[in-house]
């Protein structure tokens, strides 16, 4: 089992013919992911990799019957394309593209919110089921299959939280990486809330870092809904308030968001804490022995 | 990105909030002849203002008051060039480059804060009203929360007239400056949406004795992300507020943040950055930086890289630490290698990668002739690079 | 029985201390209305007619716990007024002001419909439960308790229809002016299902005009999903296309929306359709024969 | 309210729609020195288009193509005065004061045609495309309605791109035309949400050899509820285009529209202004006009509206129908007695007033001694006036 995505997921790829799209087309096609069509306005009707590209998202939607679009277009078209996707009927947008401005997300999330589309992302590096299927653009041998939900606001953070998970010998039902922005489409409660009900997945490790209250928020969802472990790691505990941290949604403002008040609520929400990112691993094993 | 108070206060204009003329100089003669046409026009009264990114201007001594050419001499003199610290410029403080002169001949009745925010958790720009204005925001919010007036605003709907003059009326406000506090609020939204801010402050909105209202001071933030949609504001950026290394690394669309420890880090990926930094700090170091290197860490990244890091006096040993993904660790190690063949490396270098290819991008550094030291783990690596650190210290 | 609106009704007066609004104001309150409070920005803590003014929506509702307001503010407020009511909590707006723009309504309805407020108007004369309560500008006297549904898009037309009702000897359960701009916040549809699910209505009047299709609308809906006669009279026959006629929804724009159309409509969806405004009271006497 | 298409064409040019330019002349004087200017410029070929509120100029001998001063010369004498007639100005056709002078050395190799309404039914703003363009649009849309794409578009999230270039996409337009389209399409949804358009018609919008795209022509309405928005857009209504009793009317705030027929009415409100042109219909007369006193049925503006139906000499009698609600029928008798004092009321008049106080009213009438007859409703009233009419043409 697994959550949002798994080897039925029909995939499009928006952006499917430039440098990264179609570098990491290959690579999920590869891993096993079923890529129906990529969307290209201006290229519809030719192939690449096989796969047909279309002109428009309705095109594409309408003649694969795809459920699942990832985004790989330049932040200048990323928000229509969002907006497209959802129009055409697709469920679940992934979008990998960084540096989409805050306001705009604030509007797409609003719209797609009252349609009951989810998007992963943005600024994220996508989502995975082990062994079924990559939607993102993680390294795919890293992941083994089992039964570890994780949830993060990072990318190579996340991959090494994996190896970890991988290295002593658990697996992960469903990995996803939620994305660095401020808004992101998916948050850590969404995620938090699927792996709880999803009977393949037995404990969820979330690596947050500075910046907002959403760990916070999650922190309140694990005390008040979650009864499975829950091992949390935040990043940034030595970062200086007023300098963004690379990504756009790690910044302490006004204050708030420090990695000392994230691990305070996490702490008294039952989640277990691991203070140095070596121990994630071992803690996680700990917290499935109880 | 920030931007100075007179910019601010410029863009605030076009939106039709309430402010007063000001001009800017950055040298004295300009100073002294905006000074001299400013008592011309019949104004008896300004203040000159240090123009740099940060609050707490006044306290700092970054804010001098000017009743004749003498103050104005003595005022520009000192601040021109002076080197403002306060807790929000950092130990290092900023060297003030530029002063706004504005008129300051209106009395001041009242002094009210209005500010903008985008609120992450209801995601949805929150407009912030307080009457005691003129004292720090966060330190009100903290000991006095129920002076603080919040509204979140529905951005398909924009804030609303109504919902603008029940703030002003709750301030306490009447007459004539209801008018002003609604224009002022909705311009600040406004501009907000229009503009893609990340924050507008105004603090004090003063209130004179005719009830007219203006902005005293003004704090803004754009979103960098934005500038494709407005590439007139990107030219707002000063760089003179930036450290020189911030620069160069922005040239190379690095993401480097200047600290003050002494051990310089090169990651890739901004949590696993924050990440390697927590662990220095666990085995008692002090990271130099924040550092970025990005997802396609290739030799010219790496190169630059090291350049900033080698360029930075305090930096006294060197931690790199690369997750290999979708880049191979070995192609790092190649990179590494040739990068540190070029520059001169004069500090101690320890290097930890992990992920695809690993043991064989270990292999070829060891093998590289180099003088570095590579660990199996990020505990290993930062416990020995802080210990290098100290050695240099101590040797 | 009624709809909408009923003695229980508790009514804010937004602009009570305008000329129109005082006016008005008073009429209602002889009428039986309880109007519980009114809303002038700037005079909160006065009184007129006994009545407590305060500066806001917000604060008249918390303190008098309204259910409906009506407003005779200027166009260039409406607006305003009406989105200060939808989130004061008032849960039926009447909006008696012309002139308010097209697409500022478009905006309006949109809003209202996701919070689940319902407008009344703008541009009409309110509406009236005889015997009960008027929340509008519309003469009492020639109104009587009764079982006629009344529903129209116009004002002194309607007038003469209610008069004729009640001079053959029936009454009106509740009449409800929607106004004649071309997006009004309740149509024609929506009050037809009301009369329809009130048992103290018997049979419904309908008074249309050109423009828009909103009477065709009506004619789908009374075909099928109205068991009660509907008795039909549409202004207009003889008005020219692409003329205005004083109302700003009665135009025929496009070659649509003329009364030939509306009333070959509502003949072949059942509705009992007068050819002649005198006719109207007959032609309801007899469909109530039946 | 309809603008002329050079005022749209202007509006248009600030929204980023592309346009030709083009200049405006009133006289034959300013027209050849400005078709003089645009040869002296290289232009080798252009359009005189006369300027009234009314499609299918072309046909009507409204348009003319230039090639030679001597052609302008010609076009000019025929177009500026004349009296353009067909179905859309009326039988009375309307008279030519302005013209517009445009380039027109483009080639055109397709006409499209492009529209934005509201759409009543859905509540929308409606963009309407065609790739047939350059024909009546009411016309395709009866015969072929297949050829009209349509898209519906959320007032909150506006036109997106990706909506604007699937239109393009399936009107069949390639390469640089789509982002031609995309301009034009956006350009236009902005004018109509932010000048309150209340319908805009690009018709045709065309393609030339090297794929630009232009509006060749522009049509659009502007909802007079939003001037307070807009006061400048007030600026561009043209007196010349309404007829003296309807801008004559619009000043006494009265609802008046000119019909061709022999029955003047006076009617309070809209509705009934309509129902009781409709019963005059019925009983074989034909309306002079629509006249809505309003509300406040006061002497004032029944002495106006007095004045505005006699001064037409097509009415041969007059009908008043009032129904007294807040308005009470003996007051409105009273200005009825007084206006017809003031004014020489030299056709008949026959008066119904209905509802409160219509009995006082009607007795008042009746000892008034004035030439006129009271009728107890509707239908009678109709048929006496529409007799009287008749006699008068008999007599």
């Amino acid at each position: 089992m697994s959550i949002l995505v798994s080897r039925d997921s029909k995939v499009i790829v928006q952006g499917i013919t430039g440098r990264e799209g179609t570098f990491h087309t290959e690579s999920m096609k590869k891993y096993g992911t079923r890529i129906v069509a990529g969307v290209t306005p201006g290229k519809g009707g030719t192939r690449i990799m096989d796969i047909p590209i279309f002109d428009s998202m309705k095109k594409a939607v309408q003649t694969t019957d795809a459920d699942t679009s990832i985004i790989f277009v330049p932040p200048r078209f990323a928000t229509d394309a969002i907006f497209e996707a959802a129009d055409s009927g697709i469920t679940l947008i992934v979008c990998i593209t960084e540096g989409i401005p805050a306001i705009d997300m604030m509007k797409v999330k609003k719209h797609l919110k009252s349609i009951g589309v989810r998007l992963i992302g943005p600024n994220c590096p996508g989502l995975i089921t082990p062994g079924e299927c990559k939607i993102g653009i993680m390294p795919s041998p890293i992941h083994r299959p089992g039964r570890v939900g994780v949830v993060s606001r990072s990318g190579t953070l996340t991959y090494e939280v994996i190896s970890q998970i991988t290295e002593v010998g658990l697996g992960q039902s469903t990995a996803v990486g939620i994305g660095g922005d401020p808004i992101p489409g998916t948050d850590f409660v969404d995620c938090l809330e699927l792996f709880q009900n999803d009977p393949g997945t037995d404990a969820v490790v979330l690596i947050g870092e500075i910046g907002g209250n959403s760990e916070e928020r999650a922190a309140m969802f694990v005390h008040d809904h979650m009864s499975k472990p829950v091992i949390g790691f935040i990043a940034g505990k030595t970062a200086p308030p007023g300098k963004r941290m690379g990504h756009a949604g790690a910044i302490i403002a006004g204050g708030k968001g420090t990695a000392s008040e994230k691990i305070k609520a996490m702490e008294s929400a039952g989640v277990h804490v691991v203070s140095r990112l070596s121990e994630v691993g071992k803690t996680l094993l700990r917290s499935l022995d109880h | 990105m920030k931007i100075h108070e007179y910019q601010a206060k410029n863009l605030m204009k076009q939106f039709g909030i309430p402010v007063m003329d000001s001009r800017v100089a950055e040298s004295m003669d300009d100073g002294i002849a905006i000074v001299q046409d400013m008592f011309d026009s019949g104004i008896k009264r300004m203040f000159i203002k240090a123009q740099i990114h940060a609050g707490g201007r006044g306290k700092a001594g970054g804010i001098a008051e000017i009743r004749s050419m003498d103050d104005a001499v003595k005022a520009l003199n000192r601040i021109l060039g002076m080197r403002l610290v306060n807790n929000q410029t950092g130990p290092e403080g900023k060297i003030v480059h530029k002063v706004m002169i504005v008129e300051a001949d209106r009395a001041i009745v009242q002094e009210l804060y209005a500010g903008i925010i985008l609120d992450r958790e209801h995601e949805l720009p929150l407009l912030l009203v307080s009457a005691k204005g003129g004292v720090d925001i966060e330190e009100l919010a903290v000991k006095h929360p129920e002076a603080i007036l919040r509204q979140s605003i529905d951005p398909w709907l924009g804030l609303m007239d109504f919902q603008a003059r029940n703030l002003a009326v709750d301030l306490g406000l009447t007459g004539k400056t209801v008018d002003f506090a609604i224009r002022t609020f909705t311009g600040m939204y406004h501009m907000f949406m229009n503009l893609d801010c990340s924050q507008i402050e105004i603090n004090p909105l003063a209130i004179d004795p005719d009830s007219n209202m203006f902005a005293l001071d003004a704090k803004v933030a754009l979103d960098e992300s934005a500038f494709f949609k407005h590439p007139e504001l990107k030219l707002l950026h000063d760089p003179l507020e930036e450290s020189p290394l911030e620069i160069w690394a922005a040239k190379n669309k690095l993401n480097y943040v200047k600290l003050d420890g002494e051990i310089g880090c090169m990651v890739n990926g901004a949590g696993l950055a924050m990440a390697t930094m927590d662990t220095i700090n666990h085995f008692r170091g002090k990271p130099a930086n924040f550092l970025d290197v990005g997802g396609g860490a290739n030799t010219e990244t790496i190169t630059e890289a090291f350049k900033i890091l080698l360029s930075d006096n305090s930096v006294r040993a060197v931690l790199i630490n690369i997750f290999g993904g979708i880049v191979r660790c070995d192609r790092v190690a190649e990179g590494i290698i040739r990068a540190a063949q070029d520059s001169a490396i004069d500090r101690p270098l320890v290097i930890r990668l992990a992920g695809t290819n690993a043991a064989q991008g270990m292999d070829l550094l060891r093998r590289s002739g180099l003088s570095l030291e590579t660990a199996c783990c990020l505990d290993e690596a930062a416990e020995r690079v802080v210990a290098l650190a100290n050695e240099g210290v101590n040797r």
